[in-house]
Order: C-alpha cells, then sequence, then structure tokens
C-alpha cells in the first residue's frame, strides 16, 4: 500500500421510516455537513466525492449528478459506484483505494436511501422479474433466503428460537443508547416471539425496518491525517467479495435454496472475514476484535455471522447467547449500534457498518460506546451476495 | 422574508415507464424453444466441472470457462422432479400502479429436475394453493399448456403438480 | 508515487445497431474471454499465489436492463464468483480511472474492466429524464438531447459557431470508422447530408447525434510489476483527473466546461504535461453530439475557447491531421453509452502500440482519452496514455 | 445445439415515486400555486440569488434562508426547438425549451417557451411566465414562457 489511510470523520443523520419534510439532496447534506462538522473540516478541504445508492428505489438515474448541489461534488473529483445491499461498503472500499494513492487530502464516501420515496418492493422485486422466466418470481426474497438460513441453523441446534429473541431483544437495547437508530424501543422477549410470522421461523420482529437516511464518512491519507485529528481511525485493511455461482434469472433464486457450497450469502461472509484474518494475522478473533459490526438484516442473520465470522464455532451460537458475550458489556460486543435490524436505509446500510466500527475505535460511542476499542472489524452482506470486510484500528 | 416551514410538503408523483424488448440471447434462445416447440427441459453441462447448469449459459460461473455449443454439452432433463423448497404466498404484494396483485398466489416450488444434479433446480408454482402439500421430498411433474399457446417463456409450462411414483 | 499503472490488453465486440443473437452476458463473454485468452490470466481465487486478476471493476447502471442490481445476471461472464467485484455506475472512463486508481493504491495488482449495454433494448430519453432534477427539471421533460441542445445554442450564440461546423464533426467520425472494424458499417455521408437529416432539437440533427448501439468492453490495467509479466507493449496511464459541474443547465454558462477544464489540470499535472497542444499526438472526445467534440476539445485546453470551429475547419483534426480525434468513428460512428469511455480507451490503447489497422496514427506516443456522464457534460473524466513510463508519476 | 431463431419478448416496467420536494421546494411550489409569484433564494455569502429557489448554495455550502421574489419577466439565454417527440416529453412537439434569466436572479430558469414561431425564437429575447389556470404545486404550474 502506497499511504496508510484513517477515517478522519463520520456523519449520520436520524433514521426514520418517512422524512417527507426534506428532498433526498437536502437529506444526504446534512449528513455530509455532520461529517464535515464531526472532522472539523469545510468543504474546501474535500478533494473528492464518491456516491452509492440504489438507482430504482428513488427512480433517480445517475443520481450523483442532481445530488452534485448538496453532496458537495461541485467541482470535485468522483463518481457513483452501486452493488446492492453492500453499496455502502462498496462505496468505502472505493473512498479507501482512492485515498490510499496518495493523490488526495480528504475523501467524501456518501450512501444513502430515500425510501419513502420509492418503491422498494418493486425495485427489489425487479431483481427477478424477467419476461422469460415469468412465472414463481413473486418470492419475498429477502425472507425466504434469511428463511433458509434460520432453518438450517434451527436444524444444526445452533440456536432456539427463544435465544434469538433476546439477541433481538439485545439490538433493542443498544439501538435506544444510539441517538440516530431508526427502531428505538424496549422490546421484551415475549414481543418478538409472539411477532407475526413471515416465514416460520422467521417473525416479523426479526426482520429489518425500511428506513430513510443517509451516512458519510471523511477519509485521509496518513500524510494528511495527522493535520486534521489527532483521532483518527486507521484503516488497516479492506476486502470486498462477491460470492454468486448461479445468477439470478428469472424465478430461479439459488441463494435462497442450498447449494452445494451452502446458501450463497454466508459464504460470502465468511470468505470476507477469512481474508481480513489471513492478511492481518488474526488467529482468535473473538478474542483479539473489540468490536463487530454486521449486517444483520435479520436477527438470525447476526446469529449466522456470528459463526461465519468465527466467533465461535460451528454450531455454538447458543454459547455466545449463553455468555452474553456479543452484548454492549461482553467480551465480544456485535452491533453497539442496534445493527440493520434497527435502522435499514439500504444504502447507507453497509456503509453504517463501517462508520459504527471507526466511531467505536474513535471513542465517539458515547452511550453505546464500548469500552477501550483498539480493533474493530465491520463485515456486511447483500442480498447480492457481495460482502466487505473492513478492519480498524486504533493505531497501526 | 424570512423562512417558515411551508405546512404542506410538497412532492411530485413519478411514474416511470420503461419498455423494454429483449433478447433472450443464444442459450436462453435455446432453452426456450425446446419448451416451446418439444415440452423438454434443456440444460448444459460445464466440460470441467461437469456441473450441470440450468438455466443453460454460455459460461460455468464456477470454473470460468466457456460450455461451448456442442452436443456432448447439452442435457436433457426430465420435467419430473423432487421439490427441495415450497414457498407459501400468504400476503400477496400489491401493484401500486395497477394495484393489481402481482404475480400468481399458488406457492412456490424450487424442484430437484430429474436428470440433473444438485444444482438443477428450477423455480416455478405449485397447482394447489395448500403449501403443506408440498413438503421436502414431494415428487412432482410438470403440467405443459396446448402447444399452440406457448410463447416461449417459462410459463408455457402452466405449474407442477404432485405425482405417485 | 512510486507505482505506475497500464493498460495491458482491451477486447471489443462488433458494436451494432441491434444485436438481437447476444444477450448482454453473451455479449460481455465475448470480451471476458478474449481478454483471458490474450493475457493467459486466470482469476484470483482459480489459482494459490502469483500472477492473476484480484479485482473485477463493472461499468454499468441497472435503469439499462429495468432491473435492480442488474449485474447480478452477468457476474459468470465476466468471472465474478468468489472474487472482489466493483460496479461504476457512470462512463467507462471512470471506471477506468477507478481500476488506475486501485492499482496506485497498492492494494491491487491486475485489474479486469467489464462493460456492456444494448441500448436497443429499451428507450434512452426515458432513462435519461431521470438523471434531471425530480422537482425542478425532471416533471419538463428534459432528456440528454434536449440538454445538450440548450448547450449547443448557447455555444452557437457565444462563439459564432454555426451548424456546418458540428456537421464536419459528424462526417470526419463517420469516415474515420470506415476502418475501424469494431464499428458498424454505413454508407459515407458529407456535410449536406449531415444538414438535411431529420432535426431532433434545434441545432442538433440525426446525423449530429450518437446513435443507439449495443456492445461490450473490456480492458485490463495492471501494476508495473505485473505488467513485464504481461506484456512487452503496455500503454502506461500517466495522468487522470475527474470533475462535477453544477447540475442546473441555468446555473452554469453552458458555452464553457469549467469542470473539464479542471479534470483535464489535474490529468495534465499528474502526467507532467506542461503543452497540451504540443504533447498530446491524438484525443478520444466523447461526441455524443457532434459538437460536444469542439466543446470539449476547448475544455480540455487543446484550442482555445470558442476556436472549435477554426480548429474543425483546420482539419488539424483529420486522422492525418497534427491532432487526430477520434479515430476508431467516437461515439457518432455508434458506440453504447456508458461502454463508449471504455471503448475509447481501448481506441487510443491501440493507436499507441501500434495496432490499429488501417486507421494508425504514426509515431503516436501521448493519448488523451476523455468521458462524460451526465445531462451537457455534467461530469468528466480525463486520461492520458503514454506509450513510455511518466516521469512524474 | 445448432441455431435458433433468437427469442425475443417485450415486457414494459414501471414503478411509482413519491418525490418530495423539502422544505424549500414546497415553499417554492407552494409560492407559483397560491401566488403566481416566481421566488428565489438568496445566498449570505456570494448574494447570488437562485431561481428555482434552493435551499443550500453549493459553491459556498451555505444554507439559504433568505426569500426574494423575482420578476415572471425575464431574458432568453440559450433555447432549443424539439422536434423529436419522447414520452417524457410534456407537451406535443414541436415545442420549445429555454433558459430564461428572470429579472431579480442570478441562475437561468430551465422552462418551456410557448406562442412562438421556431423563426422567432433568439437569444436575448425577452419573456414572461404564463400560469395555468390550474394550479397543483409544480413546476408545470408556469404553463410556459411566452414572447413579449
Amino acid at each position: 500500500m502506497s499511504e496508510r489511510i484513517a477515517i478522519v470523520g463520520v456523519g449520520q443523520t436520524y433514521f426514520k421510516s418517512r422524512r417527507p419534510e426534506v428532498s433526498e439532496l437536502e437529506m444526504v447534506n446534512e449528513a455530509v455537513m455532520a461529517a464535515l462538522e464531526n472532522a472539523h473540516l469545510t468543504i474546501k478541504d474535500i478533494d473528492a466525492v464518491v456516491v452509492g445508492n440504489m438507482e430504482l428505489f428513488e427512480g433517480d438515474y445517475q443520481v450523483d449528478m442532481w445530488l452534485a448541489g448538496g453532496s458537495g461534488a461541485y467541482l470535485k473529483s468522483g463518481f457513483k459506484v452501486q452493488t446492492g445491499g453492500s453499496t455502502g461498503s462498496s462505496v468505502c472500499c472505493t473512498v479507501f483505494d482512492l485515498a490510499a494513492t496518495g493523490e488526495f487530502k480528504t475523501i467524501l464516501g456518501i450512501g444513502f436511501e430515500k425510501q419513502d420515496e420509492g418503491s422498494s418492493q418493486a425495485s427489489l422485486r425487479s431483481i427477478h422479474e424477467d419476461v422469460f422466466f415469468d412465472v414463481g418470481s413473486s418470492g419475498k426474497s429477502a425472507a425466504t433466503a434469511v428463511q433458509s438460513v434460520a432453518l438450517d441453523m434451527m436444524h444444526r441446534k445452533s440456536i432456539t428460537e427463544e435465544q434469538v429473541a433476546i439477541v433481538r431483544v439485545k439490538q433493542a437495547e443498544n439501538a435506544m443508547r444510539n441517538p440516530n437508530a431508526h427502531l428505538r424501543r424496549k422490546l421484551t422477549v415475549e414481543e418478538v416471539m409472539n411477532s407475526p410470522k413471515l416465514a416460520w421461523p422467521l417473525r416479523v420482529f426479526h426482520m429489518c425496518p425500511t428506513s430513510v437516511g443517509a451516512c458519510a464518512i471523511i477519509v485521509a491519507p496518513e500524510s494528511q491525517v495527522k493535520k486534521i485529528s489527532n483521532n483518527p481511525a486507521w484503516v488497516a485493511d479492506w476486502t470486498n467479495i462477491h460470492g454468486a455461482i448461479q445468477p439470478f434469472y428469472g424465478s430461479i433464486t439459488p441463494s435462497t435454496v442450498s447449494t452445494p457450497l451452502g446458501p450463497m450469502w454466508a459464504w460470502s461472509v465468511e470468505q470476507a472475514a477469512n481474508r481480513i484474518y489471513k492478511r492481518n494475522g488474526i488467529t482468535n478473533p473473538r478474542k483479539e476484535l473489540d468490536v463487530v459490526e454486521v449486517y444483520d438484516m435479520a436477527t438470525w442473520a447476526e446469529i449466522e455471522w456470528w459463526e461465519r465470522i468465527h466467533l465461535c464455532e460451528r454450531n455454538d451460537a447458543h454459547k455466545l447467547v449463553e455468555e452474553r458475550a456479543t452484548w454492549l458489556d461482553g467480551d465480544i460486543p456485535v452491533n453497539p449500534s442496534g445493527g440493520v435490524t434497527s435502522t435499514n436505509a439500504i444504502g447507507a446500510s453497509a456503509m453504517q457498518r463501517v462508520a459504527e466500527v471507526a466511531i467505536q475505535v474513535r471513542g465517539e460511542g458515547s452511550e453505546r460506546q464500548v469500552p477501550n476499542v483498539k480493533m474493530g472489524l465491520a463485515v456486511t452482506a447483500g442480498g447480492d451476495m457481495y460482502s466487505a470486510g473492513v478492519l480498524i484500528k486504533k493505531s497501526l | 422574508m424570512n423562512q417558515k416551514a411551508p405546512d404542506e410538503n410538497l412532492y411530485v408523483e413519478q411514474i416511470i415507464e420503461l419498455p423494454f424488448t429483449e433478447s433472450a440471447g443464444k442459450y436462453i434462445s435455446i432453452f426456450l424453444t425446446k419448451i416451446r416447440d418439444e415440452g423438454k427441459i434443456v440444460a448444459n453441462k460445464c466440460p470441467v466441472c461437469h456441473r450441470i447448469v440450468l438455466p443453460p449459459r454460455i459460461v460455468c460461473a464456477y470454473c470460468k470457462v466457456e460450455i461451448e455449443d456442442k452436443p456432448e454439452n447439452w442435457v436433457e432433463l426430465s420435467d419430473k422432479g423432487t421439490v427441495t423448497d415450497c414457498m407459501g404466498i400468504d400476503d400477496r404484494e400489491v401493484d401500486a400502479i395497477t394495484g393489481e396483485f402481482v404475480g400468481t398466489p399458488n406457492p412456490i416450488l424450487f424442484i430437484r429436475l430429474d436428470g440433473g444434479d444438485e444444482w438443477t433446480i428450477l423455480g416455478h408454482i405449485a397447482k394447489e394453493m395448500d403449501a403443506s402439500k408440498y413438503p421436502p421430498g414431494a415428487r412432482v411433474q410438470a403440467v405443459w399448456k396446448p402447444q399452440k399457446e406457448r410463447q416461449g417463456k417459462t410459463s408455457d409450462i402452466q405449474f407442477f403438480q404432485l405425482i405417485k411414483e | 508515487m512510486s507505482r505506475k499503472v497500464a493498460i495491458v490488453a482491451v477486447a471489443q465486440t462488433k458494436y451494432e445497431a441491434s444485436n438481437t443473437n447476444q444477450s448482454n452476458s453473451e455479449l460481455l463473454w465475448e470480451v471476458t474471454k478474449k481478454i483471458l485468452e490474450q493475457t493467459n490470466l486466470k482469476f484470483e481465487n482459480q489459482v494459490n499465489s502469483g500472477l492473476c486478476i484480484d479485482k473485477i471493476i463493472h461499468c454499468s447502471e441497472d435503469f439499462w436492463q429495468g432491473r435492480t442490481i442488474s449485474d447480478l445476471t452477468l457476474h459468470p461472464e465476466m468471472g465474478g464468483y468468489a472474487m472482489d467485484v466493483i460496479k461504476v455506475a457512470a462512463d467507462g472512463t471512470q471506471a477506468v480511472y477507478h481500476a488506475a486508481m486501485s492499482i496506485l493504491s497498492g492494494h491491487h495488482d491486475v485489474i479486469l474492466i467489464t462493460a456492456q449495454r444494448k441500448e436497443s433494448e429499451t428507450v434512452r430519453s426515458s432513462i435519461e429524464n431521470n438523471a434531471f432534477d425530480p422537482i425542478y427539471l425532471r416533471p419538463l421533460g428534459f432528456d440528454f438531447l434536449t440538454a445538450a441542445a440548450l448547450q449547443a445554442t448557447r455555444y452557437m450564440h457565444t462563439y459564432g459557431l454555426t451548424e456546418e461546423h458540428f456537421a464536419r464533426v459528424a462526417v470526419k467520425n463517420r469516415s474515420n470508422a470506415k476502418n475501424n472494424p469494431y464499428a458498424r458499417r454505413e454508407k459515407a455521408i458529407t456535410i449536406n447530408d449531415v444538414l438535411r437529416s431529420k432535426m431532433l432539437a434545434y441545432p442538433i440533427k440525426q446525423l449530429d447525434a450518437k446513435p443507439v448501439a449495443d456492445g461490450a468492453c473490456a480492458i485490463v490495467v495492471a501494476s508495473e510489476e505485473a505488467v513485464k509479466k504481461l506484456t512487452d507493449k503496455p500503454v502506461w496511464i500517466t495522468g487522470l483527473g475527474n470533475c462535477y459541474d453544477a447540475h442546473y443547465p441555468g446555473d452554469r454558462e453552458l458555452s464553457h466546461s469549467e469542470a473539464l477544464s479542471l479534470a483535464s489540470k489535474k490529468a495534465y499535472k499528474m502526467a507532467g504535461i506542461k503543452n497540451p497542444r504540443k504533447e498530446i499526438d491524438l484525443a478520444e472526445i466523447a461526441d455524443e453530439y457532434s459538437y460536444q467534440e469542439l466543446l470539449w476539445t476547448e475544455g480540455l485546453g487543446l484550442c482555445d475557447e470558442g476556436k472549435g470551429g477554426e480548429l474543425i475547419e483546420s482539419g488539424s483534426t483529420e486522422i492525418d491531421g497534427k491532432l487526430p480525434v477520434n479515430t476508431a468513428g467516437g461515439l457518432l460512428s455508434g458506440l453504447p453509452s456508458g461502454v463508449a469511455g471504455m471503448a475509447q480507451t481501448a481506441e487510443a490503447f491501440l493507436q499507441l502500440q501500434g495496432n490499429a489497422g488501417a486507421r494508425q496514427v504514426n509515431g503516436a506516443q501521448i493519448a488523451l482519452v476523455q468521458g462524460t456522464t451526465g445531462p451537457c457534460g455534467q461530469s468528466h473524466c480525463v486520461i492520458i496514455l503514454n506509450r513510455r513510463k511518466g516521469e512524474i508519476l | 445445439m445448432g441455431t435458433v431463431k433468437p427469442i425475443i419478448h417485450s415486457r414494459t416496467r414501471r414503478w411509482k415515486y413519491t418525490r418530495y420536494a423539502g422544505h424549500t421546494g414546497s415553499r417554492f411550489l407552494i409560492e407559483l400555486r397560491d401566488n403566481k409569484r416566481i421566488m428565489g433564494t438568496k445566498c449570505p455569502v456570494c448574494h447570488r440569488v437562485y431561481v428555482p429557489a434552493r435551499s443550500f448554495c453549493y459553491v459556498c455550502f451555505k444554507s439559504m434562508d433568505e426569500w426574494v421574489e423575482v420578476s415572471n419577466e425575464g431574458t432568453l439565454t440559450a433555447f432549443t426547438m424539439v422536434y423529436q417527440s419522447e414520452p417524457s416529453y410534456p407537451v406535443k412537439t414541436p415545442f420549445a425549451y429555454g433558459i430564461i434569466k428572470v429579472d431579480g436572479a442570478d441562475t437561468g430558469f430551465a422552462h418551456i417557451i410557448g406562442e412562438v414561431n421556431p423563426k422567432d425564437l433568439w437569444i436575448g429575447m425577452r419573456v414572461q411566465a404564463v400560469f395555468k389556470d390550474k394550479r397543483v404545486g409544480s413546476i408545470l404550474d408556469i404553463d410556459h414562457f411566452k414572447p413579449i
């Protein structure tokens, strides 16, 4: 790597289900202003702006064009990247690459979604809808994919339904400590277990909400970091991986069914973590990492990711619940932010995982702060079978 | 004049309408032509890993090699198969523009077709509404539309129905 | 900056008005396959160590397939399984920019860049309308054609250019296309043909506008260490720059391209180019509409502001002129948007390698590629290519 | 399996969106609808007046809270006469688009130019906003600008 890099600013809007009082541009601008304030910078200090969201969710083609008025991109470098659920982390990886060249002073990355303006359902459906494969494509892909993961976990005796509810309650407690989170309501195990079934054993309260909001990060190379911040979050390593073998084609959605390699989602998450561990000499993640943020589109997924990123042995997720290891005061807190089950503005979600780890490393988590964080990992996953792994450290 | 937040949040109702005329390309056209003209389901086979690819593709995603259009690389699958997964449609999605239901109300089946391997799973719909009738392992067979109604789409198969063997 | 980056291979399909024989994914595989054959490269997940493609940057936009995460249907054909894949949703030059930067970051060594588009399958204008502010501009119906037409009349008004100047660009580029085996075959046209072609939006006529096209392109960029093992004839990327302008056409002086001027200055600085008019031997410029080749040439500082008309009249941008522009025929000869920037990079690569066949410009050493995204050139990307390694970089 | 004729099918993809104008956009549209007034916002730093009103000066990166009423009349700075028909155009072709610098604004307002012959369009011509009778709070509440 030519230059070592660090996150020197993080900004988020608060997240809600609807914000009819602001336009998409005004909302994005809120996150940008928050990030600049957090970094003690002005827009003049920014060299490049990279934007990411889902085109058809709001129906904006080349959305970075219109947003140039609020993102700060006017007369600056930049372009748009987009993958899927992992768009936010793809933006992060692009920003990290750009920063590591040393060609820029500071780079701003933005992920957002304003789902109250769009038709998320119809846009998601369009992944599968096909003129040639025109039957059997109206499935709710996210829910059924999680269902297949959930059934597998129950079958392996990795976790019980009650324990899943306990983990969901943990997430709610964390979200209540995060002023930006969308769902900030105390939940009880009974409430979760009695919430309506979506696709058994998956229940409504296990699933992520539909949120509106934006997240922004500011990244700088080492030569600039010293001038900007005495509390940078060093980005030690990052990787992006894609895991689809069978493509989506009309009704054929192999991410939802078992392939010889297991569910495809889980595969890419595991690979992303493995790459990071291998390249950084991490052999005991539970011991060596101080905090983890995962892309928990549902509580079941969070628990599956614990195993996949080796916070515990396969089939041992229940032990982490019994030991309360992943709680805020446990030995390996997962999603102190409340995670995706509390807040899900698609284009922002994966960036928030990275941003929240940076917040923890910088000690700016206020009520959700995990004590003494020296190293944290963010792992993302999208229904697009992209995953990213980002390792962030207090010092290099 | 100072700014006062307006009491109303105005909005623009926007409908995007994009017409598409798509070609299925070579491999999917072969697949659909076989369905339409012969009532047969074909797949192709990776020359390296011997995985069967359904629907057929020009490349094996796993080996990243071309599956050439040669007779030995084509495989005919049965229209019978075993259910691996069944998904009931509890609350049907309504199209925001037309107000009509999206898709069919029938449960969606994932069917491992005979003559294939663990990869050859076709998604299609079940004949009956009761999803519990299609547990994993259930045997099903395609019910084809009459020849003259077929258009070269997977809906040329009406649905899959349970069979006794 | 110690690291260096070069293009080592390119592949293109034929660019056709409508290709119903190949699907999007089959088009993509055609170019990926050609790249794999040319370079003998394998993907990272297929090798234990050593030289391999370690990242894929795909360039496409969901609108064109009417499908969210449209690249999911294409991953097998770009070798995407178990790979680091990122999608750039902009012109192809931005994908090349991203790839080159990723190499310079030291995080990657060999990157495959791919793009494909079938414009013939949908309606371009209906897509482009959605690139405008949804409250103030979109309901008025603007698309890139009508926004460009506003820019063209402003440009004519400010500097006294004429429709004939623009027609000359269309004639030149379509004439260059006849020696490009990837371009569609069309009969030669005259200035009068252009002037008499159907008026789309004054002053832009049918033959002043990029026709609908289908096709795919792939490029491999590599770090200096990897380059040695891959080719004897690399073409080095020595300069990169991109820049956004304001969105609202009414906020800008449309006859001047501030963003392009800034983007090119960044690229020249990085490449150590002090006098672009002297040093650059040929240019690939985004001529989606004929007037744009002239306006962008000005923005790039390759001629004085307002002198684009004189430049085309002088003949110096002809294939045998002092500064040949769009030697393969440019977008006007029928390149799909998005793919266009990559196709133009590929052409500059072939020229500098000396592999441009009947359209070869002799002795070319430094080439410039410019691509644009958004309405009337709201965002620009400039890439400088050099047969020799840059000294500054 | 040899050559087959490509299978070609058509479909139309439709999506529906509710695009919020935001606080500044709403105020601007309400003024058009209720008062037939064109309003701009003024940057506290560079003092440029933006029309249509924006919440934000992207040059100075500052919120704009000061509202300014600008004229319904202005000068044409760019135009085009559109002949090609596309589904997104709100009126039948041929029609004209223009950029109008309304008096009191520092930016151009892109809109439709009506009641004019193609040959009579010129940069520098004076035009005036014509409001629709039935206004709903849309940029199209101005039906078009016409020559004065």
